[in-house]
């Protein structure tokens, strides 16, 4: 019963046919609920080792794109490429296996569980054979606390209940562990949105960090400071669909608020 | 030669020959055993009859509302084992009023209210359970020297019948036997188990047991048998199903104090045949009961599920006929 | 924010209708279990839809429809109660005690309903103040009341011979009894707390969300001891049916009235973790059940296929709930 | 992040003191109320506390204990079981039947476990596949088994005399029947699973938050068909000492053993709502239990107040909970 | 049964001997969960009229503050004045009858609740009398309609479930639910942290409606830019305790960020 519950994650596959420069492709993805169409067909891409931004008004469905890329969602059409390959992930850890880390904006922590056990959940570091593998703590939580102590400014216990952290080190937590497993994306869903000036300021340090070690990071954002601070290229979504694409260094602040309310088209 | 009686129609037009049963749960064998005895006697004698029981033994409303539903269909005769005085007196008026036979089995239905709802009654047949726990408590008191310690164990607390027996058998034991303690084991072999184990337990000198039903029964006995003192206490039970019988004749159980349910569901259908026939019922009808000890044990599990011994039936006559 | 897509009406009328269908059919699992169980009974049984059957079936559903009500209550906060029959059992004792020692019917019927409201309020005191677990606590009661009835009873049954309770489980209006008149009264009264008072609307705002439900202003301590009361006080007003309809009071409890009175509800589409409520999908629910019982009955199924059958009805019946919009 | 006063120790240890004195009756409210119980008990009957009592109630404990094991790793999910004891029932049965039928002991134990597990399976598909709703599901596992139970014995009990059976139930080890160290093998056993691997973490993970733990690539429809899987299993094993207990198969409901089973994971500190995995709380919670009704029969407690001094046992035991930590 | 749940909610009680210009006054609050000392001794005032902020660190205490002020908590020790009395909150509605509205960190939404029913919940609107008193359905959905319009970019009906509202809707509904009941001081918890452009635009216009016509705003934000922008007063906290305070004029976010890491002691 518990062979299912012990595998070992397989080596990251490394495509050998990159699209031009694009890491990550994504077009015509379409996703409804219900009778909610939450995206409408829309395309993004994602550059090796670049910062890419992707901004647009509540509800525009930021959100939506980001679970259809880490595997939650299964779009309802189009295509997903990475490294040139059409990838359709089934299942979370599809996408995590080939690479796509993700820090949702619900952070997908188990409130129950303590810190180092949120850190590994679903790739828990185990010794032993077969059924009596057993789950190796003392690595799990050293990992887990040296992770966390480049970020959070209040490192919490990694002992310590995640119900019982703050918003702030919750973020860090979450932050930590997708950053923490050496991926060729990572996803970040608002990720400073609760975060105080010190915490913010380690998670863009962070992020400029894996950027550096050739990560390519996929931004979602409110914050037009921190976007123009941070990123190489913006996305910006509305209603459902990506409606354009800018260089960061070619576009400024009231650009991007006029292409994200609709007032300027793209 | 009991057969074709209700088929030539009395004068009752409204009746049908169709016979209705409801009994009480299944989940006891012996309800079954009356089951088998109301359906082995409907073939034999070519009557068409439908079997209905409540869900569990303390199904009140639920056996009532069988009732109800049945009531609205062509039955001629209504065999009813409630499971309490009152609980299908309400749905039997409906009967009463629509003219149809009802019989009474096994446990009786309360005078004072059958004559409330202006209930007839074609006929009771039946020991009344009062009367089989007595004759367990006669056979302690024969047992085990007067004054001993004795346990009695009784169904779900609060249930009718287990009510009955146990009455019957403290008021025969009277002031003879010192009654230690009354537990209420749920009719259930394997809680009668582990009350019996705590009693004897804390009562060392417990001289006899007495159990409400067969099962519980059984789970006393195999107690005795953990506690290495088999042949030492009595242990007696009403009911007369097979295992218990088997038990008797193997040394287990003490006696049972059998009420032969299969006879009992012979004998309503057999008086649903004579009214059916226009034939006169008596008012009561004593079914047999019988103590069976080891001596008996073999005999009665020979003639199982019939009595062993000769037995008077009073509609034997009338269905000859 | 819903962004339908305007542009193709036709393709977005047939997705609508489709989708409309599909939660259709879940949202209303209740009634179509029902719709479904009475065709097949009466293709397979000519007695089942007489008037004489629906008139007796209905008399029969009456307690559980009462029982399943009070249930709802508990299981819109988000609690249970599982000593509801046990109370219901309290509340005969209480009402043939009295009625036996020469109160009234009706001073004997209030005696029930408080008897019954007593078991409530140990209830509420327990969940509401005591922050116990409302399962544990109400598993608790149960045992309690259980004890209790069997004491002041002696474990014996009270006979109660009252022309008030005969007139109450004989009489009717046409093919209604007077016991599912007084349910459906009820039932309407309940539907009216429910959806339209405030005190409804906190019933339903503490189960959905309880820390903002108080931040809110609102008692979830008095919201919960009031549907603990509520629910016990129902339990006493089917006590007065069951009473009625056995003609005695009497100290057995009735678990299987426990799991059918949780059972409706949830057939009812009402979720066990609180916040959505209903009120004609457990009066439903509890309408499905008893009509089950009474069509297996009229074809003769043997006792042992019984359960079965109930058991395959619930877990169809819940499986159609399966496509129900969150 | 712990904003502990570090200036003012000597008050502080006086606070974190009380704080853990208070914390500490709450979670430990099971082994508490069996501590209380043993003294009271021992104190009132001098048989309590004898070598062959105790051996007598661990072993009638054996059952209530492994079924609160599998009743466990359903609630750790949030979920419920509530066929546990029609399962036991029906596993028993299937024992009963092989053995009836030639089938030698160890080919009918199994035989029994395998019947149980299609019962588990049931509740695992109609729970993690079918998306119905835990209770609903298993209530109608409930009928189902107890229904199937019946038809296939007839509903007559099954005599069986195996040698093996009477080992199982009359040997031990000291004061420990084979049944109490089969229980205890059992609960060190899901001890590990809950807490040492994978499976256990993801067992709390999805209870905790089906949501996140899905997030984060767990399965939880893997896991809740599992947890149903072990609790089904589990039972199967119960039945075994269910059948070398009584010597017969059964194919009574034992209602009380599902109740008993979850007020013991509950009293054990296990919460409802899922998440939060316990095995010693659940198995002491067993052991209080059975430890009650010992001592109630022992002192010869009416039957009529046995249910009542039960039922505020429980409640008082819940009442301790209540000073839990979140 | 019911009566409890009809009443009328009091008058706002007017105070009438203003303790200087302050109409809020916190001295010495603490606060414990369990060992987590959460308020150390903090003390903090609100001035009439005015935006006050309240900033500092994840973790700092800023929530459980202003779960104090709005009677969801009840501080350990230490007192709270309204309008020069001293007013100890029992519950939210003891709060929110003094006329301090509070829009929380977690939004104190019902999702199973529609919009027009969460946007009422604990003060409902009713007609007709006694036990008989029904909700009044219609004025509560055409007010809550209203009110809304105001604020959201899109408006979601107000018949719909808060489980289907974006983020940013329903942190516009919560907005639009304290700032509606024309109170004496309105508590915003992060109110804009899960906004998009337009709608913290809208928010801030509604804050500055709001003080404009007179109702004292406490303001808690992570977003410096905002604290600038917006306030007239700041407080800053560290590790339970309110450490200093500043005229918005006459500091900036660099002296901030120092008093909120404590490199400056205040
Ligand atoms: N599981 C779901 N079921 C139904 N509707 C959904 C679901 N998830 C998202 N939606 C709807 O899809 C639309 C897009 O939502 P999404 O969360 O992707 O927006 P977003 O761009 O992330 O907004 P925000 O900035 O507020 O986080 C919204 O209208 C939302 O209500
Ligand atoms: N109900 C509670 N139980 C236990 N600890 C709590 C509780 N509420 C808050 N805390 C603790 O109190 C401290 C202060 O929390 P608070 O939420 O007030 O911080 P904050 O300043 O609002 O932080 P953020 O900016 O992250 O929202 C934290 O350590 C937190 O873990
Ligand atoms: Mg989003
Ligand atoms: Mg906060």
């Amino acid at each position: 019963m518990t062979d299912n519950y012990n595998f070992v994650p397989a080596a990251p596959h490394t495509g050998t046919t990159p699209a031009r420069d694009f890491i990550l492709k994504a077009t015509d993805i379409k996703k409804s609920f219900g009778g909610v169409h939450a995206l409408k067909g829309a395309s993004m891409t994602m550059r090796r080792g670049e910062i890419t931004a992707l901004i647009g008004d509540n509800g525009a469905g930021k959100s939506t794109m980001v679970r259809c890329l880490s595997g939650i969602h299964r779009p309802d059409s189009g295509t997903i490429w990475l490294d040139g390959d059409d990838v359709t992930f089934e299942t979370p850890n599809a996408a995590r296996e080939r690479g796509i880390e993700t820090v949702h904006q619900n952070l997908a922590l188990v409130e129950d569980l303590s810190v180092w056990q949120n850190f590994f959940l679903g790739r828990e570091k185990t010794h032993g054979l077969g059924p009596f593998r057993t789950l190796d703590r003392k690595l799990m939580k050293s990992t887990a606390g040296d992770l966390l102590k480049n970020l959070a400014v209040n490192v919490p216990p990694v002992t310590s209940k995640v119900r019982r952290l703050s918003g702030g080190q919750r973020q860090a937590v979450a932050i930590a562990r997708a950053a923490g497993w050496g991926s060729k994306i990572v996803i970040m869903d608002e990720p400073t949105a609760a975060l105080g000036v010190q915490e913010t300021a380690r998670v863009e340090g962070v992020i400029n960090t894996l950027r550096d070690s050739g990560v390519a990071v996929l931004l979602i954002s409110h914050n037009f400071d921190q976007v123009m601070r941070l990123s190489d290229h913006v996305w910006v979504m509305r209603a459902g669909t990506a409606v354009a694409e800018r260089r960061t260094l070619e576009t400024d602040g009231d650009e991007l608020v006029s292409l994200i309310t609709g007032a300027k088209a793209a | 030669g009991c057969a074709g009686g209700s088929s030539d129609g009395s004068g009752d037009s409204a009746s049908s020959s169709k016979v209705a049963a409801v009994i009480k749960g299944l989940d006891n064998p012996f309800f079954q055993a009356m089951e088998s005895g109301i359906n082995e006697t409907a073939e034999t004698d070519g009557v068409d009859v439908t079997v209905q029981a409540a869900a569990d033994i303390g199904d009140t409303t639920g056996q009532a509302d069988k009732l109800t539903t049945l009531a609205g269909q062509d039955f001629g005769c209504f065999v009813v084992n409630p499971i309490s005085g009152t609980n299908l007196v309400q749905a039997l008026s409906q009967v009463a009023t629509a003219g149809k036979t009802i019989v009474n089995i096994d446990s009786p239905i309360d005078a004072d209210a059958a004559k409330t709802a202006n209930l007839e009654i074609a006929t009771y047949i039946g020991t009344d359970n009062e009367a089989a726990g007595g004759k367990a408590g006669d056979f302690v008191l024969e047992q085990v020297e007067a004054g001993s310690e004795v346990a009695i164990i009784g169904g779900i607390a609060g249930d009718v019948t287990s009510g009955a027996r146990v009455d019957g058998f403290k008021a025969a034991v009277g002031s003879d036997l010192d009654i230690i303690q009354e537990s209420a084991a749920d009719w259930k072999r394997e809680v009668a188990l582990t009350t019996a184990t705590d009693i004897i337990a804390a009562n060392p000198n417990v001289k006899a047991f007495f159990a409400a039903n067969d099962d519980m029964g059984l789970g006393i006995v195999k107690a005795v048998e953990n506690a290495g003192l088999t042949g030492q206490i009595t242990v007696v039970s009403v009911d007369g199903n097979q295992d218990a019988l088997e038990s008797v004749e193997a040394g287990g159980l003490s006696a049972t104090v059998a009420q032969y349910p299969f006879a009992i569901g012979q004998l309503g259908v057999q008086a649903c045949e004579v009214a059916a026939a226009g034939g006169t019922l008596p008012a009561e009808i004593e079914s047999p009961t019988a103590l069976v000890t080891e001596a008996e044990a073999a005999d009665a599990i020979a003639a199982f599920p019939q009595p062993f011994a000769p037995f008077e039936n009073p509609l034997e006559d009338e269905l000859a006929k | 924010m819903t962004t339908t897509e305007q542009a193709r009406p036709s393709r977005l009328k047939a997705i609508t209708a489709e989708t409309k269908q599909l939660s259709f059919w879940a949202e209303n699992a209740a009634p179509i279990g029902l719709v479904v169980l009475v065709i097949v009974f009466s293709i397979l049984s000519p007695t089942f839809l007489t008037l004489g059957n629906i008139k007796a079936m209905l008399v029969a559903a009456a307690i559980l429809v009462i029982l399943a009500i009070g249930q709802a209550f508990v299981i819109t906060t988000g609690g249970i109660d599982l000593s509801i029959s046990a109370t219901m059992t309290f509340g005969a004792i209480g009402f043939g005690l009295a009625f036996s020692n020469g109160a009234g019917f009706w001073l004997s019927a209030l005696i029930a309903i408080v008897a019954a409201m007593l078991i409530g309020l140990i209830n509420g005191l327990l969940i509401a103040k005591g922050k116990v677990t409302d399962f544990i606590a109400t598993l608790g009661t149960l045992s309690v009341a259980t004890g209790l009835a069997l004491i002041v009873s002696n474990g014996k049954p009270i006979s109660v011979n009252s022309p008030e309770l005969l007139t109450l489980t004989s009489g009717s209006l046409g093919i209604f009894g007077y016991p599912i008149i007084l349910a459906a009264i009820i039932a309407v009264g309940a539907w009216f707390f429910m959806f339209r008072t405030r005190f409804g609307l906190h019933v339903q705002a503490v189960g959905g969300n309880e820390e903002s439900a108080v931040a809110n202003g609102i008692s979830a301590t008095k919201i919960r001891m009031a549907v603990y009361l509520i629910s016990a006080a129902l339990a006493g007003v089917a006590a007065l049916l069951l009473v009625a309809r056995v003609g005695a009071a009497e100290p057995a409890i009735n678990t299987q009235y426990l799991l059918n009175s949780i059972a409706a509800v949830v057939l009812g589409g009402v979720s066990l973790t609180g916040g959505k409520a209903k009120i004609v999908g457990p009066v439903i629910g509890a309408l499905l059940l008893t009509a089950l019982t009474n069509g297996l009955t009229l074809l003769g199924v043997s006792q042992f296929y019984q359960p079965l059958a109930v058991g395959l009805v619930v877990v169809l019946a819940a499986l159609l709930t399966r496509f129900q919009k969150k």
